[in-house]
C-alpha cells in the first residue's frame, strides 16, 4: 500500500481524452506541484479540466493551457484565467461555467453515489437553460447532475502516509471534495508524517481516497 | 467621507445584531469597517470561513487563510473553516442573513444582473448566484448610476444573476425598497433632489410618504 | 447574542405538532439532557420525532414515547427502541423507515436548501412504493426529498459560548447533520469554554446553527 | 472452530492489502479476527469511523467511540471520523470495497432480504440497504440453512433489501458464486457431499468444473 511516489510518476496515468479535478480556490489549496508534473513531464491531451477557477495568470494551470492540451473546462469563475476567457469567445462549448455552490454540489454528488439534485440557484436563467425545472412546495429549482473526474488534483497541508489528508483553513475548499469524486486521486502534501501522527479529528480527506501521495515542492 | 464608504456605512446599519454576512468583493467589502457599536456579526467567505477578519499586518500574512478574491486575511476568535459543498450548503440553506454585492443591473422586479455583459469577456458567477438565491436578505450596494447611464431599471437587460431577489438598492444617493408595487424611495441623500434621483433611475420611483434624509 | 440557557428554557419553544430532530446514533452523541427536559418540563404533545434510531430501551426518548406525546416517527433503525417497535405494529402509518444514508442525506438536503435528490439505494424494494424513479447512465435511482424540523437537538462534547459545536469522535453522526436542518437549534455540550478555546478546525457544527446552548448533565 | 470461525475465516480470505470493508453485526464482525498476515484493511463503521479497531481493554472504553451496535471499540493509527452524510456518501459512493452481511434469504438473482421477516416486529433495515447497493462487493456470510430450512432461494419470498447485489455466499458448507447462469458452488466444506448442500438449498446449485475443497 506504499502510496508515496514523485510528481513525475504519478502524472504518468494521465491519458488523453481523461477529465481532472483540480482543488483550489485561486491560489489557496491549488496543487500546484502536480499541475507544474502534468505540464512539463505528462504529454496527456485532449484533457478537460474541472477547477472551481483555472487559477490565475501566475498558475500552472495557465501555462498548461497554452499547450493546447486543455479542450474543455468546468468552473465557476474564470476571471482570473485570461487564457480560459480567451477559450470560451473562441469557442463557447469549451467551456461550461457553473454557479459555484452547484459546481461543489455536482462534485460531491458524484463522489456520494447522488446522481443528481434539485437546486433553486440558477432559475430564471441562462444556467437554467436545457435543463428541467421542477416546483417543490410552490419554488422552483433545476435539476443538476453528478460529476465526476478520471483524475483528481488536490493539495495537502499535512497527509499521513496512509493518505489520510489535513487542509488548513480556507484551503479545503475543492479539493476536499474532489478527492471523493474521482478514479485516481494523487495528493500533494506540504509535509508528510507517519500514519498515526495526524489527530484522527483533524482528516479532511480519509486516505481511503488517496491512491498516490507526493511531497509538495511549496514546503 | 467618499462616496463607496458613505454608501457601505448605510448599509452596515442594516445589519443586526448576530447577523451571518456575506459581503462582494469591491464597495461591499467596506461594510466590514462600519459595523455599528454593539452589533455583533459573523462574516462568511464563500470558500469556506464563517468568522472573517480583517486584513493581516503586513508580515503575518497566512497562504491558508483568505478571502474570497484570493487576498490573506485573518479569522476572529470563534470562527470556522470547511470545504466549498459545506460552504454552500450554508448558503443555500438559508443560513446568511444577509449579501450585500454590487449590480450592472438591478429592476423594480427585484431581478439582479451582476455576472455578465454582453459582448465582453465573461469572468464566470463564481458564487453569486447561489449567494443572492440563498441568503435571507439581498442588498444591492451600489452607485447609483455608471458615468450618468442608469443602472436601477424598469427591466434588466444583461444576463441574470437570479429572479425577484432583490429587496433593497443603496447608493450615494438613496435608499429603495423593491415592493410588490415597485421601488420605494424609502431616503434620499442630503442635497440630492427627488428629480436629481429619478433622471438617473429608469424605474419610475414610488416616493414613500415617510421619505427622510440619508444618514451620512 | 447570549445563547447560554437552561434545558427547562429551551424546550419552552416547543409547541404541539412540531417536528423534532434528535441526533445520536443508540446512546453515542444523544442529547439525553434535552430530551429528559422534554419529558419533564415541556407539555407539548402531537410531536413528530425524526431519529436514526429512536434510542434505546434505557434512554430517555423511550420514557417521552410512553407519554403518548409522539405520535410520529422517521427512524432507520428502531429494533432498540420497543416503543417504536410497537408504534409500527399499532400504526404503520405512524413509522416511516429510511435507509440509513437515506435518512442522513435527507437531513443534509434540509438544511443545504436542496429540495431532493436521485439515490440508487432502495430501487426494487418497499423504499421504492409510492416514489418516482428514473434512470441514469443506464440505473435506476429513486427520488427522496428534502427533510427539516421545527427544531433540533444535538449533544456535544465541547461548545464555546458563541454555540461552536465539537462532537469527538463516532458522536458526530446525525446531530452534526440536524443542526442545519431545523429552525431552533438546541446543543446541550458536556463542557463550555470561552469564545476563542476552540480550535476552527475542530468545529463540527459552527455556532450560527445553535440558537441555545445548555449544559449537558453528562459531564 | 466453530461454525462461525469457520465461515468468518473463509470470508476474510476474500479480502485484499488495502480494502475498505464493512462487516455487519453477528457472524460479519468475527471476520476481522481472521485477516491473513500482509493484509491491510480498513474497517469501516456506518455512523462515522474509518479505521475501526478491536474491543477496548476493560476500564479503557470511550463512549465517544462506538461501533454500529452501539458498543464501545477502539480505532487504530490513520482513523478518521466523520458524520452520518459523510459515511454514507463513502458507502453509497462505492469506496467500500467490500461488506459482509448476513441475510434472512438470498436467491440467484443476487437479490438479498435481511430486514424484516413478515409478521413478526420490524426493526428497521438501518445502513443495510445503504452498504448492500454501494458496496463494490457484497458478500453474505451466513449458516447455510435455519434450522434445516433453506435459505438460498430461486427467489426471495420477504421484503428485499436490494436487487441483485450479492455476488457470492459463503456458509459452513461451501462457497458459492451468483453468476447470470445461476448460483455456482466453487468450493464445498469437507465432509459434505453435492447431495448435502443441494437439499438445504431451493435454488438449484450449478457445480463449477473446478470444484474444490473449502478451506478450513
Amino acid at each position: 500500500m506504499g502510496k508515496i511516489t514523485t510528481a513525475a510518476e504519478a502524472v504518468r496515468n494521465i491519458k488523453d481524452g481523461d477529465v481532472i479535478l483540480v482543488g483550489g480556490f485561486l491560489m489557496a489549496g491549488s496543487p500546484e506541484t502536480l499541475i507544474k508534473a502534468l505540464l512539463e513531464t505528462s504529454g496527456a491531451k485532449d484533457l478537460t479540466v474541472v477547477s472551481n477557477d483555472t487559477g490565475t495568470a501566475d498558475s500552472n494551470m495557465i501555462k498548461v493551457m497554452k499547450t493546447g492540451r486543455v479542450i474543455k473546462v468546468h468552473a465557476s469563475y474564470i476571471g482570473a484565467n485570461p487564457m480560459t476567457g480567451q477559450m470560451l469567445i473562441d469557442d463557447p462549448n469549451s467551456v461550461t461555467l457553473y454557479p459555484q455552490g452547484t459546481l461543489a454540489e455536482k462534485l460531491r454528488c458524484g463522489g456520494a453515489g447522488i446522481a443528481g439534485f434539485y437546486t433553486p440557484v440558477g432559475v430564471g436563467t441562462v444556467i437554467a437553460e436545457g435543463k428541467e425545472s421542477r416546483i417543490f412546495d410552490g419554488r422552483e429549482y433545476l435539476l443538476e447532475t453528478a460529476l465526476r473526474g478520471n483524475v483528481a488534483f488536490v493539495k495537502a497541508t499535512i497527509a499521513d502516509k496512509f493518505g489520510n489528508c489535513f487542509l488548513r483553513g480556507s484551503t479545503k475548499n475543492f479539493g476536499a471534495i474532489m478527492a471523493r469524486a474521482a478514479d485516481y486521486v494523487v495528493a500533494e502534501a506540504q509535509k508528510i508524517v507517519e500514519v498515526g501522527e495526524l489527530d484522527p479529528e483533524l482528516v479532511t480527506i480519509p486516505g481511503i481516497f488517496i491512491d498516490a501521495l507526493v511531497q509538495s515542492e511549496d514546503a | 467621507m467618499d462616496i463607496k464608504n458613505f454608501i457601505a456605512r448605510r448599509v452596515a446599519r442594516e445589519l443586526k445584531d448576530g447577523d451571518v454576512v456575506n459581503l462582494g468583493i469591491g464597495l461591499p467589502t467596506l461594510v466590514a469597517n462600519h459595523v455599528p457599536e454593539g452589533v455583533q456579526i459573523t462574516l462568511q467567505a464563500e470558500h469556506g470561513i464563517l468568522g472573517a477578519g480583517p486584513t493581516p499586518e503586513p508580515g503575518k500574512e497566512d497562504p491558508d487563510i483568505t478571502n474570497a478574491g484570493g487576498f490573506p486575511i485573518t479569522v476572529i476568535p470563534g470562527a470556522s473553516f470547511f470545504d466549498s459543498a459545506t460552504s454552500f450548503a450554508v448558503i443555500r440553506g438559508g443560513h446568511v442573513d444577509v449579501t450585500v454585492l454590487g449590480a450592472l443591473q438591478v429592476d423594480e422586479k427585484g431581478n439582479i444582473a451582476n455576472w455578465m455583459v454582453p459582448g465582453k469577456r465573461v469572468p464566470g458567477m463564481g458564487g453569486a448566484m447561489d449567494l443572492v438565491v440563498g441568503a435571507k436578505e439581498v442588498i444591492v450596494a451600489m452607485e447609483h448610476s455608471l458615468k450618468g447611464s442608469p443602472k436601477i431599471f424598469k427591466e434588466c437587460t444583461y444576463p441574470l444573476t437570479a429572479v425577484g431577489v432583490v429587496k433593497k438598492i443603496i447608493t450615494e444617493m438613496g435608499v429603495m425598497d423593491i415592493t410588490t408595487e415597485g421601488i420605494v424611495l424609502k431616503e434620499i441623500a442630503p442635497g440630492v433632489t427627488i428629480d436629481d434621483i429619478q433622471a438617473l433611475t429608469d424605474a419610475q420611483l414610488i416616493i414613500s410618504a415617510e421619505l427622510k434624509v440619508m444618514d451620512c
